[in-house]
């Protein structure tokens, strides 16, 4: 089954996405997902925007997703990265993985994650409660990182 | 050639995308760094930590000694942060 | 925030619980859920019986979540586990953990996972669609196992 | 005390729980395994590899070498496959 990749303004519905992929099927044993959501940073924080490459979002986080799915043995991948003004508290990405057991599926989701941290073309941009713009997010050495669980 | 760029790169360099034609000796990415930095005091801004840019091709990932010849579309842009 | 730990014949609703620990709250930057259906084994199985202990099964997930809250940073999380009769494709247990980060939401989702399958007193036997029984599913080593990532 | 049976040593033993009066000289889970066979062919049977059997004393899991003195409520059943 292919991969169900989109790059949408709108916001996602992890329990319709979810049902989209069990579909009535039950050799789907395990589904795990994640959601991202915009956080106030401590109320400091009025909006988030995200800016995106929208020529190669989609094709870089299907080019993550075929990595996925050639190491995990999954029945059903989905990714959803939003874009735009973002208020505290709303998602901006979703991942859910399903497979026959619960190792591959929280693997695998886990690792969408990782990469779509690092390898996704969005950038992050703060606006904040005071009417200015806090700048632009630094990337984390933390996420970097996080990649080396995957290195074989 | 079309270059792009994105977030704060875009906003040093005052736009989001351009038409270029590159002399023949650019060869790499690093060479069209070293280029676009010549090209005034927004570029050398926009420029002034090469080691930071990240750079996709035709929309792959490449690195710094990648060879540009033939590319379309080259976006340079900060290290991400989505998801 | 308490974990909601819940034992129950009826089916339960992901999107609900997750609305339920996000509440509004613009701190949570990350929910990891976890939900595991029944598979059908190749079409062999026409339902599967879960057996509990009721006085136990409430209290021993509680511990298991006490612990997963004393290791991680949460800011919500919920345990659900059905018991009864199901069908293929149906839902049997939910997990979902709320963190600052996702690092934490997802490691305390797995762990959930991992120690419920081994500690929480429940038990399956399968009925098969030729009217036998299968009998009582066995407990996997994969599964004991599993907690060795969990040892300090 | 209670003594409580489930999945297929229930089904073995042929009921979910039942009243006991223990002798003083049952002082350990092992113990009042090693009693339980004693009373009859369907003990015998349910406890044949008492190394399987999972216990947990006033529904808290249990070695078998915990005491059970002054417990209230004594469990046993099957390695646990939930989730």
């Amino acid at each position: 089954m292919p991969a169900t990749i989109r790059i949408q303004a709108e916001p996602f519905d992890l329990a319709a996405e979810s049902e989209k992929l069990l579909d009535g099927r039950a050799d789907i044993g395990a589904l795990a997902s994640f959601t991202g959501y915009v956080r106030d940073e401590d109320g400091r924080l009025s909006a988030l925007e995200l800016e995106h490459y929208p020529g190669m979002a989609e094709d870089e986080i299907g080019r993550v997703a075929a990595k996925a799915e050639s190491r995990w043995e999954l029945l059903g991948l989905t990714a959803i990265h939003r874009y735009g003004k973002l208020a505290p508290g709303d998602p901006i990405v979703l991942v859910i993985a399903a497979a026959s057991h619960r190792r591959a599926a929280f693997e695998a989701a886990e690792y969408m994650m990782d990469y779509l941290k690092t390898r996704a073309p969005f950038w992050k941009k703060e606006h904040l409660k005071d009417g200015t713009t806090g700048g632009w997010v630094e990337a984390k050495d933390a996420d970097d990182s996080a990649l080396l669980r995957w290195k074989e | 050639m079309k270059l792009l760029y994105f977030a704060w790169l875009r906003e040093r360099v005052g736009k989001p995308e351009e038409n270029v034609d590159l002399p023949a000796d650019v060869a790499t990415v690093a060479d069209l760094i070293a280029w676009l930095k010549g090209r005034g005091e927004e570029f050398e801004y926009a420029f002034e930590a090469p080691e930071l840019i990240r750079v996709a091709v035709d929309r792959v990932h490449v690195e710094h000694d990648t060879a540009i010849t033939g590319a379309r579309e080259i976006a340079m842009f900060p290290p991400m942060t989505g998801g």
